[in-house]
C-alpha cells in the first residue's frame, strides 16, 4: 500500500539498477537469438521480454507501491488478452477435427501437390475471381 | 413428438433431423414449464401483495438458502443434460460416414453449382439417392455463403479457400428447399435451390443421362439456371437486363457508347462484367462466372442466341 | 428543503446555447445524450418499419433488394452502435449515477463532454457512409463480403471506431467515479443495484471496445491496402475475422443488457417497497456475467467452420452465464413476495421485462445447444431471440427507467393513463412483431432475406402488423412525454417513495451541484424498513431525508470517500 | 458544513474532496486507459500468434529480413527514454523543477531518435517492395540480403503484421512526443511541484506502456 500520501519516491539508485538490468536483458536476448535454440527459442525470448516488462511495470511505473486497484486493473487486462489468444488458438489448432471442415486451405493443398510434383510453388495459378 | 411437421418445425427429411427435433422439443417443453411457473408466480405476487396503504412498509424477508440452492442446482443439472445431448447430436451431424457418396458444391454470388464425380453438373437441383449418406464438399468462389436445408436440419458456412462439408441421408423421395443463410449481396434471398431425392435406380439413370455430351444450346440452358436470379428469358425486368431478343441488337451503355450484342460482347460480359455496363443497370454482376469452362461459355452464348 | 436560491436548478441556472454545448454538468450531458440517442432510435425505428413493410408480402412491396439490404443494415448499425450501446449507460448512467453515489459530478467531467462529442462525430461519419456508399450485409461486417463492396465500408469502420472511443471514455469515467467518489457511508453493500450494473457494464466497455477498434482498423486496412489478414483470396482467414468481431460483440451484448438489469432491480425494489431479493447475488453476478461474457463468443460461430473443440467449450461456458441470469429473474420475481407492490407505469415495464426477457433467455439456451443451433443459426429464430433480449430487455428497461426518472430530470409528471395505454401497446405490439419470427425461423426462414417462400407469408404479415402497434405505442410515449414538458403537472420530490440519493437528497429537478452538503449514507438502497419515517404520513413522500431521525442504522464505516477498494 | 473545496489548493476541482482523491482518480483512470491500449494491441498480437502457429517456417525465415541491429538500437533508445521519464518523476517528487525539465527534454529527444531510425527502416523495406498488398514484390539486394528470397507463401501476411504493429506503435510514439512537448512547456512555466505533478505521472505511465509494447515487438518480429 501507499506510504506517506501515496506518493512513493523511487530512489535514483534503484532506477539506475533497473535500466542496467534492462540493457543487459536486451543484449542477452539478442545474443541468444544468434544461437540455435530450437523449440526453446520462442519461450526464452518471451520470458526475457516478460521479465523486462515486469521491471518496467513494477519499478518505472511504480506499481509495486501503488494502489492495489491499479494492479488489479492491469491483471484483468492481461487476463483478457490471454483469453483472447488462447480461445482463438483452441479453434485454429484444432481446425478440421470433425468432417465439417478441412484442416488445410485450398491454396495450401495445391501448393503441397505442386511441391510433391517437384515443381516450384507458384502463387499465380490459384485464381480467385473476386475483384 | 417431432416425428412429423408441426407449427414449429418442418417435416424432418432424415433420421438425424428427428434426433435434433427430440432435443428441440425437450428444451422447448422444459423451458415452457419453467417460464409458465415464473409468469404465474409473478402474476400471483402482483395481485396478492398489491399495495393497500401508502404508509405500508413491509419487513424484509428472510432468504431461504435451500431455495437458492435449488434454483442454482436444478437448472445446472438441466443445462448439463441439454449440453451433453446437444454435443452428441452435433458430432453426428458433422461426422460424415466414410462410405458417403460425395458431391462437390461450389457457391458463388448468387447460385449453387453441384458437380458429380461421374461428370454431371447441375445448378438449381441437387439430385441425391434416397437411403444413402451423401457428403457435400463445398467451397465458395467469392464471399461467405451458407448451405442450409431446413428439412434436414443441416447447415454449414461455405468459405472461399477452404472445403467445408455437410452430410445427410434422405429417407424419402421428395423435394427439399436449399437456402443460403450467410448474407452474400443483392440476391442473397434468391440464392435457393432444391434437393431432389430420388430412388437409387432413378438416380443412376439421371447421372447417366446428365454425363453425356449435350448439344451446346441445351447445356447452355442448364448453365443459365445460375443466371436466372438476375436475368430473365421472357423479357420481364430484373436486376440485370433480360436475355430475350438481346442477341444481334445494339446496346446503349452507361458511358454513352453503343455496342453490338454479338458473340464477343456476350462472352466479355460474362467473363468480365465490369467492362461494359448496359444503360440503366448497376455494375453489380459478380465476376465469378469467368471460372466456367469453355464448353459451358459456348453453351451459354448458343443458348442466348436462341432467345428471340 | 433546498438550500439554493428558490426555483434555480440545473436546467435553468444558466441559459443559452453555450451553457449547454460547453457544460461539464453530468446531468446536462445526460440530457443531450438522451436527445441524440432518441434521434438515433427514431431513425432506426423508421427504418425498421420500412423493412417490416417490405416484408409484408413476398417479392417487391415498397423497395428493391438493394434498398432493402441497405435499409436493414442501416437499421442494425444505428440501433446497435448509436442507440443501444449508449442508451442506458450514457443517458441514465450520466444523469443518475453521480447523484446516486452522492457525488457532485463524475470523476472526469471534461472527458465526459468529450465522449458526447466523439459519439456525435462517430454517428455523423457512419451516417455519411450509409447515405453515400453502398453498405449492406448487416452490422457484423463479415469479411470478405464487407471488403468486396464499395468504399462506404471505410467510413462505417471509421465511424464505429470513433464511437468506440466514446464508449471507452464513458466506461472509464464511471469506473473511476464509482471507486473514488462515493459519499461517506455508501459502502459497496449499500450501492443501488443500478450502480452495480453500470459498473459491470463499464468494465466490459473498457475491456472489449478496444478490440472492435483493432478489428475495424484491420478491416479498414484490408479494404484499403489488401493486407491479407482476413481475406481468403489473399491467404487470410475469414473465420479469424469472426473471432475478432465476436470477442467484442458478444461482450457488447452485455453492455446492452447489464444496464437493463440495474434499472429493473431499482424498479422492482422501489415499487415493491422491499429489499431486492438476493441483493449480493444480483450485484456480484452482474460483475461475474461481465467477465464470463468474454468466454463465450464462439457460440456465434458453431456453423462457421471453427473447430468442434472450440464449439463444445464455448457452448458449455454459455450455460454458465445462463444460470446466474436465470437466477436473477427469479430474484426479481421474489422481490415482490411479501412486498407492497404498486403498479405505476415504470413498474409495468419492469413486469413486462420479466416476461419478454425470460423468453429471450430461454430461446438463448436453445440457441446455445450445439445441435439445435445448427438448424436455427442465421434464421429468423435468431432475429427474434436477439430482439427479445435487446428490445424486450434493454429497450423495455430503458423505457421503464425513462418513466421512472423523467419527473426527476424535468420536474414534470407525464399523463399516467396514457403511459399505461402506451405500455400495453408496446407489450402487445412487441410480442406480435417478434413472436411469429420464432416460428418462421424454426420453420427455416433465413434472416436478411429480401424475398421469401409463400409458406412464411402468414408469419411475416403478423409481424408487420405487430410493428405498427409497437410503433403506435412508441409514438404515443413520445407524444405525452413532450406534452408533459409543456403542461405536465409539477412533479414532487420523491413521487415513487424511492430510497436512493437522487430521490432522498436532491431537489426536483436537481440543483446545479446536485447537493449542497455531501450526503451521509446510513442505510442500503432498498432498506425501506429502516426508513419508515418517510412514509408515515401515508401520502407521496414530499420531504428530503437529510437528517435521519435515529431510526436509521449508524454508518458501518468511517466516511472515507476515497477508501482503497479492490 | 463548510464547502469542502474552499481550503484546498488551486489545482483541486470543486467536485473532489481532496487533492489525494483527485490524484488517485486520475491515476486510476490512466491505468484503465492503459488496459484499453493493451487490448487494442492484443488484436495484433493475436493475429501474429495465429499466423505464426500456422506458418512458422515463413515467420522464422522472414524475421531475418528485419535488421536486428536497428531494432536493438531502438529498444535501447526507448529503454533510455523510459528511464528518463522515471527520473523526471523522481526529480519533481523532490521538488526539483530543473531536473524534471531536463529529463522531459531528453525523453522527447529519444522519442525523436526512435522515429528517425524507424523512418530509415521503413523506407528501405518499401524500396525493396515489401509493402503488402497489390504491390508486394520483394526485389533487390542490400547488405548481402537478396530480398527476392522473401517472396514466399504468407510473406505478405508477415509484412502486413510487421507494418501494422510497428505502425500503430509508431503512431503512439508520435502521440507521446506531442504529450511530452505539452508537459515540457508546462514544466518550463513552473506548473508542476512536489504537490502537483499528475500530468507528468500520467504521461509517464503512457510512455512506459509504449516502451513495454516495444519490448515485446522487438524479439517477436526481429529475433525469432
Amino acid at each position: 500500500m501507499s506510504q506517506d500520501h501515496g506518493h512513493h519516491i523511487v530512489p535514483v539508485k534503484m532506477l539506475l539498477a533497473v535500466i542496467g538490468i534492462l540493457v543487459f536483458l536486451t543484449i542477452l536476448t539478442v545474443a541468444l537469438a544468434q544461437v540455435e535454440l530450437g523449440i526453446f527459442e520462442v519461450p526464452v525470448a518471451l520470458s526475457i521480454a516478460l521479465t523486462k516488462a515486469g521491471f518496467v511495470v513494477m519499478i518505472f511505473m511504480a506499481l509495486k507501491w501503488d494502489n492495489k486497484v491499479n494492479a488489479t486493473i492491469l491483471a484483468v487486462g492481461v487476463l483478457c488478452v490471454l483469453i483472447f489468444i488462447s480461445f482463438i488458438l483452441i479453434d485454429t489448432e484444432f481446425r478440421g477435427d470433425l468432417s465439417n471442415t478441412t484442416e488445410a486451405t485450398i491454396m495450401d493443398e495445391q501448393r503441397m501437390e505442386q511441391t510433391l510434383d517437384g515443381r516450384e510453388p507458384d502463387r499465380s495459378d490459384i485464381s480467385f475471381n473476386r475483384q | 413428438m417431432g416425428d412429423n411437421g408441426s407449427v414449429w418445425l418442418p417435416d424432418p427429411g432424415t433420421t438425424l433431423a428427428g434426433e435434433v427435433d427430440s432435443l428441440f422439443w425437450f428444451v422447448f417443453w422444459v423451458s415452457t414449464v419453467i417460464f409458465a411457473m415464473v409468469v404465474l408466480a409473478k402474476v400471483y405476487f402482483m395481485v396478492k401483495y398489491k399495495r393497500t396503504s401508502e404508509s405500508d412498509v413491509p419487513e424484509p424477508v428472510e432468504e431461504s438458502k435451500a431455495l437458492e440452492a435449488i434454483w442454482i442446482v436444478v437448472p445446472t443439472i438441466l443445462v448439463l443434460i441439454v449440453f451433453t445431448w446437444g454435443f452428441d447430436v452435433f458430432v453426428k451431424l458433422y461426422s460424415a460416414p466414410p462410405d458417403s457418396y460425395e458431391i462437390n458444391v461450389r457457391a458463388q454470388q448468387w447460385s449453387w453449382e453441384f458437380s458429380y464425380n461421374e461428370g454431371a453438373t447441375s445448378y438449381t437441383e441437387l439430385y441425391v439417392p434416397v437411403g444413402r449418406p451423401v457428403k457435400l464438399n463445398m467451397t465458395s468462389a467469392d464471399v461467405l455463403h451458407s448451405f442450409f436445408v431446413p428439412a434436414f436440419r443441416v447447415k454449414h458456412d461455405v468459405i472461399p479457400n477452404r472445403y467445408t462439408s455437410v452430410w445427410f441421408q434422405a429417407e424419402e423421395a421428395g423435394e427439399y428447399t436449399i437456402h443460403c443463410t450467410e448474407y452474400c449481396g443483392t440476391q442473397h434471398s434468391g440464392m435457393n435451390a432444391t434437393v431432389v431425392a430420388v430412388s437409387e435406380e432413378d438416380f443412376a439413370a439421371w447421372i447417366a443421362e446428365q454425363s453425356q455430351d449435350l448439344p451446346p444450346a441445351i447445356l447452355g440452358q442448364q448453365v443459365f439456371a445460375q443466371c436466372q436470379a438476375c436475368h430473365s428469358v421472357d423479357g420481364s425486368a430484373g436486376i440485370g437486363p433480360t436475355m430475350q431478343g438481346l442477341y444481334g441488337t445494339e446496346r446503349p451503355l452507361t458511358d454513352g457508347s453503343i455496342v453490338l450484342a454479338d458473340d464477343d460482347y456476350l462472352l466479355e460480359s460474362i467473363i468480365n462484367p465490369m467492362a461494359k455496363i448496359a444503360e440503366g443497370y448497376q455494375p453489380i454482376m459478380p465476376a465469378g462466372f469467368s471460372a466456367l469452362s469453355q464448353k459451358q461459355l459456348d453453351g451459354l452464348v448458343a443458348y442466348i442466341k436462341t432467345l428471340e | 428543503m433546498s438550500h439554493s436560491a428558490p426555483g434555480l436548478n440545473y436546467l435553468n441556472h444558466a441559459k443559452g446555447f453555450k451553457s449547454w454545448a460547453l457544460t461539464l454538468d453530468h446531468k446536462r450531458i445526460g440530457i443531450m445524450y438522451m436527445v441524440a440517442v432518441s434521434l438515433a432510435f427514431l431513425a432506426g425505428g423508421i427504418l425498421a418499419i420500412l423493412v417490416r413493410l417490405e416484408l409484408l408480402g413476398p417479392g417487391e412491396t415498397i423497395m428493391g433488394p438493394d434498398t432493402y439490404n441497405q435499409s436493414f443494415t442501416l437499421h442494425a448499425v444505428l440501433m446497435v452502435f448509436a442507440f443501444i450501446i449508449p442508451a442506458v449507460p450514457a443517458v441514465m448512467g450520466n444523469f443518475v449515477l453521480p447523484i446516486q453515489l452522492g457525488a457532485k459530478d463524475v470523476a472526469f467531467p471534461r472527458l465526459n463532454l468529450a465522449s458526447l462529442y466523439i459519439y456525435l462525430i462517430g454517428a455523423v461519419i457512419v451516417m455519411f457512409a450509409l447515405v453515400n456508399g453502398r453498405i449492406d450485409g448487416g452490422w457484423t461486417f463479415y469479411a470478405p463480403y464487407s471488403t468486396s463492396i464499395g468504399n462506404g465500408i471505410l467510413f462505417v469502420t471509421a465511424g464505429v471506431f470513433v464511437m468506440g472511443f466514446s464508449s471507452i471514455l464513458t466506461g472509464l469515467n464511471f469506473i473511476v467515479t464509482v471507486h473514488k467518489m462515493r459519499a461517506p457511508g455508501l459502502t459497496w453493500n449499500r450501492l443501488p443495484l443500478f450502480i452495480w450494473s453500470i459498473y459491470a457494464t463499464s468494465i466490459v466497455q473498457v475491456l472489449a471496445t478496444p478490440v472492435i477498434g483493432i478489428t475495424v482498423l484491420l478491416l479498414f486496412l484490408e479494404k484499403a491496402f489488401s493486407i491479407g489478414i482476413f481475406d481468403p483470396a489473399l491467404g487470410g482467414d475469414p473465420v479469424l475475422f469472426q473471432h475478432f468481431f465476436w470477442f467484442y460483440s458478444h461482450p457488447a451484448v452485455y453492455i446492452m443488457i447489464l444496464p437493463a438489469f440495474g434499472v429493473i432491480s431499482d424498479l422492482m425494489g422501489t415499487f415493491s417497497r422491499h429489499q431486492v431479493s438476493g441483493y449480493k447475488f444480483v450485484a456480484l453476478s452482474s460483475v461475474a456475467i461481465a467477465f464470463l461474457g468474454f468466454l463465450v463468443w464462439g457460440h456465434h460461430m458453431f456453423v462457421s467452420g471453427q473447430s468442434a473443440v472450440s464449439s463444445v467449450v464455448l457452448s458449455l461456458i454459455t450455460y454458465l452465464i445462463g444460470i446466474p441470469t436465470g437466477v436473477k429473474v427469479i430474484n426479481w420475481v421474489q422481490t415482490m413476495y411479501r412486498g407492497s407492490v404498486q403498479l405505476k407505469s415504470p413498474m409495468l415495464y419492469a413486469i413486462m421485462f420479466l416476461f419478454t426477457f425470460s423468453i429471450g433467455g430461454f430461446t438463448g439456451i436453445m440457441l446455445g445447444v450445439l445441435a439445435i443451433d445448427v438448424h436455427l443459426h442465421d434464421t429468423y429464430f435468431v432475429v427474434a431471440h436477439f430482439h427479445y433480449v435487446m428490445m424486450g430487455g434493454n429497450v423495455i428497461a430503458a423505457l421503464g427507467g425513462l418513466h421512472y426518472w423523467w419527473p426527476k430530470m424535468f420536474g414534470k409528471m407525464y399523463n399516467e393513463t396514457l403511459a399505461k395505454i402506451a405500455a400495453f401497446l408496446v407489450f402487445f405490439g412487441f410480442n406480435l412483431t417478434f413472436f411469429p419470427q420464432f416460428i418462421m425461423g424454426a420453420q427455416g426462414m433465413p434472416r436478411r432475406y429480401y424475398d421469401y417462400l409463400p409458406q412464411y407469408e402468414f408469419y411475416h404479415e403478423l409481424s408487420t402488423y405487430g410493428s405498427w402497434v409497437l410503433a403506435a405505442g412508441l409514438f404515443l410515449i413520445m407524444f405525452y412525454m413532450i406534452a408533459s414538458l409543456i403542461n405536465g403537472k409539477k412533479a414532487g420530490l420523491n413521487p415513487w417513495g424511492a430510497l436512493t440519493l437522487e430521490w432522498t437528497h436532491t431537489t426536483t429537478p436537481p440543483d446545479h451541484h446536485n447537493f449542497h452538503d455531501t450526503p451521509v449514507v446510513t442505510r442500503g438502497a432498498y432498506d425501506f424498513h429502516l426508513a419508515k419515517h418517510l412514509f408515515e404520513y401515508g401520502g407521496e413522500v414530499t420531504e428530503l431525508d437529510l437528517g435521519g431521525d435515529g431510526t436509521a442504522a449508524a454508518p458501518e464505516e468511517a466516511p472515507v470517500p476515497n477508501e482503497p477498494v479492490a | 458544513m463548510a464547502n469542502p473545496h474552499t481550503n484546498q489548493p488551486a489545482h483541486v476541482k470543486h467536485y473532489f474532496v481532496s487533492s489525494e482523491q483527485q490524484f488517485d482518480a486520475a491515476k486510476m483512470g490512466m491505468w484503465l486507459f492503459l488496459v484499453t491500449e493493451i487490448l487494442l494491441f492484443s488484436g495484433m498480437f493475436v493475429a501474429y500468434t495465429i499466423y505464426r502457429s500456422w506458418h512458422p517456417e515463413t515467420w522464422m525465415a522472414l524475421s531475418t529480413a528485419l535488421d536486428w541491429k536497428l531494432g536493438g538500437l531502438n529498444t535501447l533508445v526507448l529503454l533510455a527514454s523510459s528511464f528518463t521519464v522515471a527520473m523526471g518523476i523522481n526529480q519533481i517528487q523532490r521538488g526539483n523543477q530543473k531536473g524534471l525539465l531536463l529529463n522531459l527534454v531528453l525523453t522527447f529527444v529519444f522519442a525523436g531518435i526512435f522515429l528517425v531510425v524507424k523512418y530509415f527502416e521503413y523506407s528501405a523495406k518499401i524500396e525493396h517492395g515489401l509493402l503488402p498488398g497489390a504491390s508486394f514484390d520483394p526485389h533487390g539486394v542490400s547488405h548481402g540480403f537478396d530480398y527476392a528470397t522473401y517472396n514466399v507463401p504468407y510473406g505478405p501476411q508477415f509484412f502486413s503484421i510487421y507494418f501494422v504493429m510497428t505502425g500503430i506503435h509508431g503512431f503512439h510514439v508520435l502521440v507521446g512526443m506531442g504529450l511530452f512537448a505539452w508537459i515540457t512547456w508546462k514544466a518550463k512555466n513552473g506548473a508542476f511541484s512536489a504537490d502537483y505533478y499528475t500530468p507528468v505521472e500520467n504521461c509517464g505511465l503512457y510512455w512506459h506502456l509504449v516502451d513495454i509494447i516495444w519490448i515485446f515487438l522487438f524479439p517477436l518480429l526481429y529475433l525469432i
